[in-house]
Order: structure tokens, then C-alpha cells, then sequence
């Protein structure tokens, strides 16, 4: 089990939750596994959102891996100028 | 002048970190380089775009009967030669380029012609009749949001909230970050401040207007020359919007005259090619300057609320934000970036931010510089200085105690890595800088700040030409001396002289897909595929030279240009060079090239204190900058020149945006001051030198260390500024721009004037 | 509407074009002699990106008629260097990184020489000054500056 | 649009008065190229005096100087002698624009362009300035103020154009300057400004003064309590108090992108106390 942060705005589709545990062992089945238990959330997650992996941002890295003890935040989709 | 400051480094480099000049430079200071308004082709038309000259407006019928007979037009497109995307963002950008229902904003296209020359073109601008409807308008977020605000989009429903709204809103979302409990940690503090900060829309102000020149075939094949941060980007958006497949669109990015975030979509380039299309010919546009600012991306304006609680001892128990910015007409001004930037820099146990996206009747902002985190930073960073001078601590010190580490639990969330943050402010307190005196009405400000910076998809080509040289292709537009530090990492990994390399922005046709030149990423991520792509090259030479040896491939190393015997049991071969192998490429299996295609992650985020002397003249309110000093982090400066010069670049645009820069609506809606004359951004005149100091904390997500420099630099100088105009002026100033009239009023009202 | 036949002396040569009467010679020199160092960035004397001299007097080609230039003589960027060689400017630009996106360059040169024929020991402040009429967006001006001071210098040496 | 540059003032004259549609002078073109660049102006003739010889220089005459009005603010600093006797007028025609609008501009097209907030045109005034006007009649004399009839307006009639400006002897112990309010260093356009010229007597006390408002109105405001303020006096604290309390008073500006009422009413007045100071300092030869 890992423990996956969602930022605030994004609770009210997680029936109010901001910490998720659930099995993953990349941002891929993260994703899947939190779309799977909120439906409403799939579509803002299809929108585009970063994710942190101790403390790295990924943008559509569905393989990058995620251990047990990581920390992982669900964050809004990175843009710059 | 600027010092370098190297920590933990362990590589040593021959060519990175050195300033050779930038391969691009004689086409530039010779007038041969080509930017976007710089091409042409044979039987070319102009294009020229009709605006709305209302703020919002119902357009209920356009007529463009009469344009479409004047001899020498040959093609008129408007809302109906657009068909609406299905998807969202992509159906934004679509109602952006060419209005639909309603003109949003002032400056709004409405239709486009192309004719034979310009003075037909504007001729036939003229003659098309557009029947509109005005509607109430609305400029200002906090109005916006307002209940009876005039509402843009009746099918807008704030998101992020609960229970859904049933009613349509000019708020497109809502976002919220944290951690803690911000009421007890509020409950704790000795001290607590809380005030509200306004600033205004500022614009990139990039020098050359947003340029190309467009041509699609009766067969549907299209080719766009064009001034962008990013060609790929332009490819897929447009093909997009026209229907067209992407292999089918192939777009060349040409020189770029600034960006700052503001080439990082698209305006008249779908306009272009609809109406080559419709033509049958190619048609250049090239915007005025009134147009770039009255039609192309600002940043937003924002309407700030900031809480924050400390101890007697200067320790911060809480901390909290409500932020609210306009975005112009449609969804997706950068305040989660502003509302997860707001409180970065510190180390805090109990924190919360809120942020509005509001919608108005301006046009639709593009991203500037770090998008959304100088606005929030200009107001915590105020609040910081204001809590220091209560407890009577140097505001670095203050600083230096709240500062986010290594370890840090972040306020939106992650926890930091290696950052620099500290390292700057220590930087800060042993600068000379830092003890000098001031005179009568003089101010000084400090102010730190953050950005993520990102990596992204990139997409690099290594060719090994026979002669020993190296062609570099990457897709990132050069738009501040990227050549140069792509062309030095190249040459830094393959051993061979700098000026060996020739490193060039290959078009959408020649290259694997790469995200647009933001978020301070090219350095960093197109100079690691560019490492990792040379690295890939010297695998294969050094796979020829195992060749021509007899030996296994696994037996040979490249060191210093040459491919080497792994150790005496390899064999006793004299290296070759890479020129060598060049050589015999063609009989070794053929040519040599590298390749390196990755979604870069692992970009480091970055940090920056400016500190900043100016005087306030009391009797005019006038600032005068005086001195000013940038302390920032680039984990490895692969070209020292153009670091300083993004540290440089990104203080002036802050200066600017603190004194002077702003939109200004009348109550009609319209832009009053669409022009560089009224829209005033800083002039040689206006400024100091600024000196930079540049760390290095290795970012260990980059072979080199590298971090993203670009956006960082921006972020600081609104509220450095803020800090010593209100210094200078005894009385804090809450609202930018500071412009002398508004500094004269605070100084009147409460200053030292008074 | 006929077009004006106008006689002129670019960047010593000698040309001759046909323009309205209401073109800028800016629109002349990019869109009818292929002079496309010359850079719009406003259209209204504001940015100084299209400085060239006429007669030898710094102006904005935006705010110049091309009829205006009959029997006038111009210099634009694209006469800066001798050939091969670049002009001492031109050299300080590139060893200073006086320039980012480069599209003020062209401009700030052409200013900056103009400067150092009327000044040639020109204080920080007096460059700056001159140079106010040129936007630029990308470098905060320090390197511009420092450049042009190297420039001043070097050339007082030769 | 047609575009001539007759060689002559009276072939000028003929073109402009026989002119069929909107006819425009074009001197340095700064304003003129600007507006029709932007489609404010859309002109069916443009007259370019430039080639007028006559036009084109700074004589001497009656110990003051005529300035041609193709002569450009750059050529105008250039003039040793006009800089020694107006310093201030020099200096106004000197804040017009960049450099490169400095190559072009001139005092007549600040003046005729009829701008609130030209900045030449306090000075000129202060200065006691004539504009020498031409047209199908003949040739008059009028003090600058009376050229401009409000915004964007002139009193000359149609055919007419001013043909030169005369700046007077500068009379002895006297001096001018001129000062504006702007955002940034360079580059704006006045938000206030005040032109002052005044004589000193041989004890350093003011015996004639004339102040001069731009930007805080529709046209340049001479002030008279404002130059009353000053005669008499040695410019001590009290006398600038009160000709910036006069200046302040006599302002009638509006809001608008460049600045507020309140701000351009005492701004003003700051401004005519510190260009007073350095008129005063250059009437003492300082």
C-alpha cells in the first residue's frame, strides 16, 4: 500500500478525502486505482495533473515507480513560460 | 559583475561554465537572422485581422460581402470558417482566435481578410460590417466575482466547489492547498498580520510582435514559418483547429524576438493558414503592436488576502492565503501555481491557500515568467518584511530562520530535496550589498522567491559528419543563447572543440515531438537529452573503433574525444579519435548519430533573494533604482553570460512591473494605453546595473546539475521593491504598480511627507 | 494611385524603388529592398528596433516616409560591418552577450554607433540615455551597456 | 495620398491652400507618421517642407534667434548660441521622445500637433516666443500661445503654416528652464510640466517672470499669480510656496492613464519651484 496526497481542490471528488492508501507500484496504476475508486475524479485526472515522487514532479510518466514508503502528491498539471 | 559560487560540485568540466560566443551570434548583430516578420514567399498575401472594439459584445451578424468583392482581396474568414473542437481547452483556443457568439474582449478578432498588399488588406478591413450588441462589461477580478456581475460564459459552473453550482459564475475554478491547522497555528502567534494587496496585468512585452507566414496546398499539405516558443505546439494546436493531420503541417520555427511565456499558444497562426487555405496562396501576417497588446496574452491581475502569525522570536506558526485572478475571457489563469508558489519559501507547519480563476472581459492571459507566483510573492514577501520590522530582525535573518530546507515539508505539499534557498540568503547577508548605507529617502528591499521549473518532452538528433564535426538538431526555440550551452554540453560529452558543433532548431518534420521553451526547461531538459544523445553517439563510435580493433565493443571507452582499449587487456591500440572514426564511418557500417527522446523529469526546483536600493523622491512620488543584486541557484551555469543575463532580464521585467507596468481599462472596457509609450516598461535610463551572484547547488536530477534559470528571477523583484519603496516612503505600499501617483497619495496620506 | 520613383544611397550603394506615398521607409527597406535587419516593433517610434541613420541622423525608419529619401543617404545594420569584418560594436555585442533574443540588436547597434560618432567618451549615464529611445526586453540592459562602454573604449585605442 | 516637397514656401503654400480633401503639413513627421500609422490620421495630401531651404535653419536676428520649422530638436541642442541664451527652451525641445525622434522632431510640429502636454510649448511661451505664420495672405507674427486653440487644434486657417519661431533677445540677467513629470526617465509623455523665464536685477531680485503650465489643461496656462508670486522677491522659501500654491491653483487637469487630478495639481507646483530655482541660478550666470 502507498499513501497518495491529493491537493485540496480535488477532495470534493474523492468524497472528501485528501489521502488515499492504495496498491500501485507506478503513476500509472496510481491513477487507474484512484479513478477506479472515484469516478468523479477521472475526468479532472484526465485533465492533466503533475505527480510528485519524493519530491520529483512527473507530467505523463506513467511508469515511473513508486515504492511503498514514497511520498506521492497529486498536483495540478506543471506549466511555465 | 558576478561572482560564482560552487558547492559540492564534483565534476570538473573543460567547456561547460565557460562564455564562448553563441553560434547564432554574427546572424544577429548583422541583421541576417530571420525572425518571424523577416520571410516571404512568391505570390505571398498580406493578412490583416478585424478586432472588436467592444469589451463584450453579441455579434449578431457579419458581413463581409463588400471586403470580399474590393479588387485584390482574395480571401475573408471569420467564425463560420472555424469549426469548434470538441475538445475543451482546444474549443477555448479556437473562440480565442476568432470569436464566435460574443466578442469577449477588446481587440477580440472578428474576422480576417488577405489581399495583395497591405493597403488592400486594411482597405478591406473596412468594408466588413459587423452588427454587435453590447453588453455589459467587466475588467476587475474582485467586481467579477461579484453576484450581478455581467457573466461571460452562461455555461460556466464553478469547479473545486460543493455542492456543484447550478448558477453560471464568472469563477471558472477553485483550488486549495495545505497542511496543518492554520486556526491553531493562528491561535499561537504573538504577532499577526494580515493585509490585502492588488497588482496589475502586465504584459511579456517581448520586442518583435507574433509574426508568420503560412501556405497550404490544394492538396492539404501546409507550411507555417513562425515566431514561437514552441513549433510543435503551433503544429499540433493548429492542425487541430483546421482539421489537418499533423504530418501534413509542417511548421519551421524562425528567429524569436522574446517570449517570456507570451509565444506559448497561438493567435493568428490558424488564422493564417485558414485563409491560405481558402486562398490558394501563402499570406504573412504580422501584428501591430496595438494588437499584441490588446490581443495576446498578459498575465493576470490579482487580488490578494494574506494571514500570517509568528512567535516573539520570529518563528512563523501559521500562514494563509486567498488569492483571486482574472485570466482574461477564458478559463485558466495560473493561480494554482500562485496558490501552491504562495508560501514555498518557507518551512511551515500549518498552511493554507485558496485560489480563484476568474474570467473577464480582457483578453485571455498567456503564461508570463513563473506564471502566477510573482503576484502571491509580492504579497507574502511583504507581509514577511512588514513581521520582521515589528520584531525588529533583519529581514534576512527572519528569512533565514522560517527558510525552507532540505527536508521540508513544502506548502503544496512534496518535500524538498537538495534546494538552495539558505545558500542565497547567506549569500545575501556576507554581500557587500547587504551593509551599505543609504541616504535620505532611500529604501532597501530584499525578497526571495521560488518556481518549480519543469523538464517535458524533448526530442534531440546527434549527426556525426565525416569531417569530424557535429550537427546538433534539437526542437526547442532559441530565445536567450541556448545554441551556445546546447552546443557546449555536446562538445563538453563527445571531447571535441566547442566550435565543432553546430547546433540548430531542426522544424516539426525533422524531429520527434518537444514541448514548448517554457518553465526555464531547455537548459535542462534538452541539454540532458542532448548529453544523453551524445552519450548515445560515443557508444556507437566507440562500437566502430572495437570494429576496426578486432575487439569486443564492451573493451573500448570514450575518453577525451577518443575512443580508448578499456585497459591493457583490451588490446594495444593507439585511441581514435572521433574525427578518425568519422572518417572511416562509411566503412564501418555507415553513418553516426545519436538519438535521445524522453518526458525529462527531475527538473529542481530553484530559488532566488534580490536585494534592491532605490529613493522615493517625496515631493513626486517618483522611484529611482538605485542599486540591485540577484542571489539565485542554477545547480550548474553551463554558460555563465546568459545566466546572468536571465538573472538580469527577469529583475527588470519585475522592476518594471512593480513602478510601472500596467492594463488600463476605462469603463468602456477598452485599453487605454495599447502601445509602448503608456504601457511603460523599463528604458536603459530607468535602471542600474544588475549585479548577479550565481550558486551552484547541483540539482541531482541533471547529469550536469543543471536547473531551469529562466522564471525564477521574476518572482522576487515585485516584492523587493514593495519592501524598499515602503522603507524609503515610511508608510507600505500594498498596490502595483507603485506609479507616482499612488506613492505620492501613501506618502501624503501616512508617510514620512505627512 | 501612382507610385513615387525615389533615388537613394543605402549603405553606400546606390538604389532606386517605387513606394506609396503613405510607406514607411521601414515597410521599404523589409518588404521592397529585402533589408530585413531593420526590425518593427511598435510602428510608432517608440522601441527604436527599426533605427537607422539618414544623412547620418539617428532616426526611426517607421517615422520616415520612403519618398522622404530621395537623394538622402542611409545606413542600416546590414552596412555596419566591413564585409567580414565586424564593427568593434558588433564584436562587444557578441563578447558580452549584450543581446538574448537578438531582435532589439540590429537597433541598439545602429544607436549605439551613432553615439560614439557624436560622443566617443560617452559616461555610463550619457549611454544610457541615448539608448533610451531602444527597448529591450530581455537583458536589463546591463550588458548592453557594459558593451558599449568596452566599445567606446577600444575604439578611442585605434 | 499624394506626397510633395515643393522647394518653396510660397510652392507649399499653393499646394496646402489649393489642396482638395485633408491636407497635412509634414515637418519631422514624429506625430503626423504616428497617427497615420495608427488610422487616426488618413491625410489625401501630405506636404513635406523639409526641402525648403529657408526652413531649415537657425539665423540670428534682432539679437535673437528665428528657427526654421524643418529644424529638428537635435540640431537645435547642436546651436551653441541658442543653447546659451534659452537653455530652457533647448532642453523642452531636447525631451521630445528618443534620440532618434530627437533627428526628427521640431518645435513647430510639437506646437501645431496641439498636444495639452507638448513639451516645448511652456518653454516657448515662457520664453516669449513668436510663431511666424504664412499662407495665401500675408505673413503674421503671433505669440506661440495664440497658435494652439485647444486639443488637437490650431488657429491657422487653411493654406496657413508656421513658417519659423522667434525666440527674443534674451535680455540681461535673465534665464529659463523647463521641467516635466514623467514615470520613467525618458520616453513618456508629460504628466505636468512648467516652463519659467524670468529677469533678475542687479541685487538678484526678481523684476519680470513668466510661468508657464503644460499637460494640466487643455492648452499651456500662463500664470500670472504665479510670475507675481516671483517679482519682487529673491525666490526665498515663501515666495516658491506661493507660486506653487498659484501653479497648483491655476492647473485644470483631468484623470487619465497618465496620472490623477490631485497628483498633476501638486506635481505642478513642485515642478514650477524647481524650475524657478534653476532659472534663477542661470539668470545669475551660475
Amino acid at each position: 500500500m502507498v499513501k497518495v496526497v491529493l491537493w485540496g481542490s480535488l477532495k470534493h471528488a474523492a468524497d472528501g478525502q485528501t489521502e488515499v492508501d492504495l496498491e500501485a507500484e507506478n503513476v500509472r496504476e496510481a491513477l487507474d486505482a484512484l479513478a477506479a475508486r472515484f469516478p468523479k475524479l477521472k475526468p479532472l485526472l484526465d485533465r492533466g495533473v503533475s505527480v510528485a515522487i519524493d519530491g520529483v514532479f512527473y507530467r505523463d510518466a506513467w511508469f515511473a515507480p513508486i515504492r511503498p514508503d514514497s511520498e506521492v502528491y497529486i498536483l495540478p498539471r506543471l506549466a511555465g513560460g | 559583475m558576478t561572482e560564482l559560487h560552487q558547492q559540492g560540485a564534483k565534476r570538473t568540466f573543460k567547456l561547460v561554465g565557460t562564455r564562448p560566443l553563441r553560434p547564432d551570434g554574427i546572424d544577429k548583430v548583422t541583421g541576417r537572422a530571420r525572425f518571424g516578420a523577416d520571410m516571404d514567399a512568391p505570390g505571398m498575401l498580406h493578412g490583416l485581422v478585424l478586432r472588436s472594439p467592444h469589451a463584450h459584445a453579441r455579434i449578431k451578424r457579419i458581413d463581409v460581402s463588400k471586403a470580399e468583392r474590393l479588387a485584390g482581396v482574395k480571401a475573408v474568414v471569420t467564425r463560420d470558417d472555424f469549426k469548434l473542437p470538441a475538445d475543451s481547452a482546444l474549443a477555448d483556443i479556437c473562440r480565442n482566435v476568432m470569436a464566435r457568439e460574443k466578442a469577449l474582449y477588446d481587440g477580440h478578432a472578428v474576422a480576417a481578410v488577405a489581399a495583395v498588399s497591405k493597403a488592400v488588406a486594411r482597405k478591406a478591413l473596412q468594408l466588413i460590417k459587423i452588427d454587435y450588441e453590447i453588453l455589459p462589461n467587466v475588467t476587475d477580478v474582485d467586481a467579477a466575482m461579484k453576484p450581478g456581475a455581467p457573466i461571460l460564459h452562461e455555461t460556466l459552473r464553478t469547479e473545486g466547489v460543493e455542492p456543484k453550482p447550478r448558477k453560471a459564475s464568472n469563477v471558472a475554478r477553485r483550488h486549495e492547498f495545505g497542511h496543518g491547522d492554520v486556526a491553531k497555528g493562528m491561535a499561537q502567534a504573538d504577532i499577526v498580520i494580515e493585509r490585502s494587496f492588488k497588482t496589475a496585468a502586465t504584459h511579456q512585452g517581448y520586442i518583435e510582435p507574433h509574426a508568420c507566414l503560412a501556405s497550404v496546398g490544394p492538396d492539404g499539405r501546409g507550411d507555417l514559418w513562425v515566431c514561437t516558443q514552441g513549433h510543435f505546439m503551433v503544429r499540433n494546436t493548429c492542425a487541430g483547429l483546421l482539421g489537418m493531420d499533423a504530418s501534413q503541417l509542417r511548421v519551421t520555427a524562425s528567429e524569436i524576438g522574446g517570449g517570456f511565456g507570451g509565444k506559448t499558444t497561438v493567435f493568428i497562426e490558424p488564422v493564417a493558414l485558414a485563409l491560405s487555405r481558402k486562398a490558394g496562396r501563402p499570406v504573412k501576417m504580422v501584428m501591430s503592436r496595438n494588437e499584441v497588446f490588446r490581443a495576446t496574452g498578459p498575465t493576470s491581475s490579482s487580488s490578494i488576502d494574506v494571514k500570517i502569525g509568528i512567535k516573539k522570536n520570529g518563528r512563523i506558526t501559521a500562514a494563509q492565503a486567498e488569492l483571486r485572478y482574472q485570466g482574461g475571457a477564458f478559463p485558466g489563469s495560473p493561480v494554482e501555481f500562485g496558490a501552491m508558489t504562495a508560501f514555498a519559501c518557507y518551512d511551515l507547519e500549518n498552511v493554507h491557500t485558496v485560489g480563484y480563476d476568474v474570467v473577464t472581459n480582457r483578453p485571455k492571459q498567456a503564461a508570463y515568467r513563473a506564471p502566477g507566483a510573482p503576484m502571491v510573492a509580492h504579497a507574502v514577501e511583504s507581509v514577511i518584511d512588514e513581521l520582521a520590522k515589528k520584531i525588529g530582525m533583519d529581514p534576512l535573518d527572519f528569512r533565514l530562520l522560517n527558510a525552507s530546507k532540505e527536508g521540508t515539508k513544502s506548502s503544496f505539499g512534496p518535500t524538498y530535496g537538495p534546494i538552495g534557498l539558505r545558500a542565497t540568503l547567506e549569500e545575501a547577508k556576507r554581500h557587500p550589498h547587504h551593509t551599505a548605507p543609504l541616504g535620505p529617502n532611500q529604501g532597501r528591499g530584499v525578497a526571495c522567491g521560488f518556481w518549480f521549473n519543469f523538464g517535458g518532452d524533448t526530442c534531440v538528433s546527434l549527426n556525426i559528419n565525416v569531417d569530424g564535426t557535429v550537427g546538433l538538431s534539437v526542437g526547442t526555440p532559441d530565445i536567450g543563447g541556448s545554441r551556445a550551452s546546447m552546443s557546449l554540453m555536446a562538445a563538453e560529452e563527445l571531447g571535441i572543440p566547442y566550435e565543432k558543433v553546430r547546433t540548430i532548431v531542426a522544424d516539426t518534420a525533422s524531429l520527434g515531438y518537444n514541448d514548448v521553451t517554457d518553465g526555464s526547461r531547455v537548459t535542462f531538459a534538452a541539454g540532458m537529452a542532448t548529453i544523453k544523445a551524445a552519450r548515445d553517439a560515443t557508444t556507437k563510435l566507440c562500437a566502430r573503433a572495437a570494429k576496426v580493433w578486432g575487439i569486443p565493443a564492451e573493451a573500448v571507452v570514450w575518453e577525451n574525444g577518443h575512443a580508448k582499449p578499456a585497459g591493457p587487456n583490451a588490446g594495444n591500440f593507439a585511441p581514435m579519435s572521433l574525427a578518425e572514426i568519422a572518417a572511416v564511418a562509411s566503412s564501418t557500417g555507415g553513418p553516426i548519430a545519436g538519438h535521445y527522446e524522453v518526458n525529462a523529469d527531475g527538473a529542481g526546483v530553484s530559488f532566488a533573494t534580490h536585494m534592491v536600493d532605490l529613493e522615493v523622491d517625496p515631493d513626486t512620488g517618483k522611484v529611482t533604482v538605485l542599486r540591485y543584486t540577484v542571489f539565485q541557484d542554477a545547480g550548474k551555469a553551463v554558460h555563465p553570460s546568459y545566466v546572468e543575463g536571465q538573472y538580469q532580464g527577469g529583475a527588470a521585467q519585475g522592476i518594471g512591473w512593480a513602478i510601472n507596468e500596467e492594463y488600463i481599462y476605462g469603463a468602456d472596457g477598452r485599453l487605454q494605453n495599447a502601445g509602448f509609450l503608456d504601457y511603460r516598461i523599463p528604458v536603459a535610463s530607468d535602471l542600474p546595473m544588475i549585479d548577479t551572484v550565481i550558486l551552484e547547488i547541483p540539482n541531482p536530477g541533471h547529469p550536469y546539475g543543471v536547473r531551469g534559470v529562466g522564471e525564477t528571477s521574476i518572482v522576487p523583484p515585485l516584492a523587493a521593491m514593495a519592501n524598499a519603496v515602503s522603507a524609503a516612503a515610511g508608510t507600505r505600499l500594498t498596490e502595483l504598480p507603485m506609479s507616482p501617483p499612488r506613492v505620492l497619495k501613501a506618502i501624503m496620506e501616512n508617510g514620512r511627507g505627512a | 494611385m501612382s507610385e513615387i520613383h525615389v533615388s537613394t544611397k543605402i549603405n553606400g550603394d546606390a538604389f532606386e524603388y517605387l513606394c506609396d506615398a503613405e510607406e514607411s521607409l521601414l515597410d521599404v527597406l523589409r518588404d521592397r529592398l529585402g533589408l530585413t535587419g531593420t526590425k518593427e516593433g511598435c510602428g510608432t517610434g517608440d522601441c527604436g528596433a527599426c533605427s537607422i541613420t539618414l544623412d547620418g541622423r539617428l532616426v526611426c525608419s517607421c517615422l520616415v516616409l520612403g519618398a522622404e529619401a530621395e537623394g538622402r543617404e542611409i545606413e542600416t545594420i546590414e552596412g555596419m560591418a566591413d564585409g567580414d569584418d565586424l564593427h568593434v560594436l558588433q564584436k562587444k555585442f557578441l563578447e558580452h552577450a549584450a543581446l538574448q533574443c537578438g531582435v532589439c540588436t540590429p537597433g541598439f547597434l545602429i544607436a549605439a554607433k551613432s553615439l560614439l560618432e557624436a560622443n566617443p567618451d560617452p559616461s555610463e549615464t550619457e549611454v544610457r540615455y541615448w539608448l533610451a529611445g531602444n527597448l529591450c526586453r530581455c537583458t536589463g540592459y546591463d550588458k548592453i551597456v557594459r558593451a558599449v562602454l568596452d566599445a567606446a573604449t577600444e575604439m578611442r585605442k585605434a | 495620398m499624394r506626397y510633395e516637397a515643393p522647394e518653396t514656401v510660397k510652392g507649399a503654400v499653393k499646394l496646402l491652400a489649393g489642396a482638395k480633401g485633408r491636407a497635412r503639413v509634414l515637418a519631422g513627421g514624429t506625430d503626423l507618421l504616428v497617427q497615420m500609422h495608427s488610422g487616426m490620421a488618413e491625410p489625401d495630401l501630405v506636404v513635406d517642407i523639409k526641402r525648403i531651404a529657408g526652413l531649415r535653419t537657425i539665423k540670428k536676428e534682432a539679437g535673437g534667434f528665428r528657427i526654421g520649422a524643418a529644424v529638428p530638436s537635435a540640431v537645435m541642442g547642436e546651436h551653441a548660441g541658442v543653447k546659451k541664451a534659452w537653455p530652457g527652451v533647448v532642453e523642452a525641445a531636447g525631451l521630445i521622445g528618443s534620440t532618434q525622434i530627437q533627428g526628427r522632431a521640431t518645435i513647430v510640429g510639437n506646437l501645431c500637433n496641439a498636444s495639452p502636454a507638448a513639451d516645448s510649448v511652456p518653454a516657448m511661451v515662457a520664453a516669449g516666443a513668436k510663431a511666424r505664420i504664412v499662407g495665401p495672405k500675408k505673413r503674421r507674427d503671433v505669440p506661440v500661445e495664440k497658435v494652439v486653440s485647444g486639443p488637437g487644434k490650431t488657429a491657422l486657417g487653411r493654406g496657413e503654416f508656421v513658417e519659423s519661431i522667434f525666440l527674443p533677445k534674451r535680455k540681461a540677467r535673465s534665464g529659463d528652464a523647463y521641467l516635466r513629470f514623467i514615470p520613467r526617465t525618458e520616453m513618456d509623455i508629460a504628466a505636468a510640466s512648467v516652463g519659467v523665464s524670468l529677469t533678475l536685477d542687479r541685487k538678484g531680485v526678481c523684476t519680470a517672470a513668466r510661468v508657464v503650465l503644460g499637460a494640466v489643461g487643455p492648452r499651456v496656462i500662463l500664470v500670472t499669480a504665479a510670475a507675481k508670486a516671483l517679482i519682487g522677491t529673491s525666490l526665498d522659501k515663501a515666495a516658491l510656496e506661493k507660486l506653487a500654491a498659484a501653479c497648483s491653483a491655476a492647473a485644470r487637469p483631468i484623470d487619465d492613464k497618465r496620472g490623477t487630478i490631485e497628483f498633476r495639481k501638486h506635481v505642478v507646483g513642485v515642478l514650477a519651484r524647481r524650475a524657478a530655482l534653476i532659472a534663477r541660478d542661470r539668470a545669475k550666470g551660475k
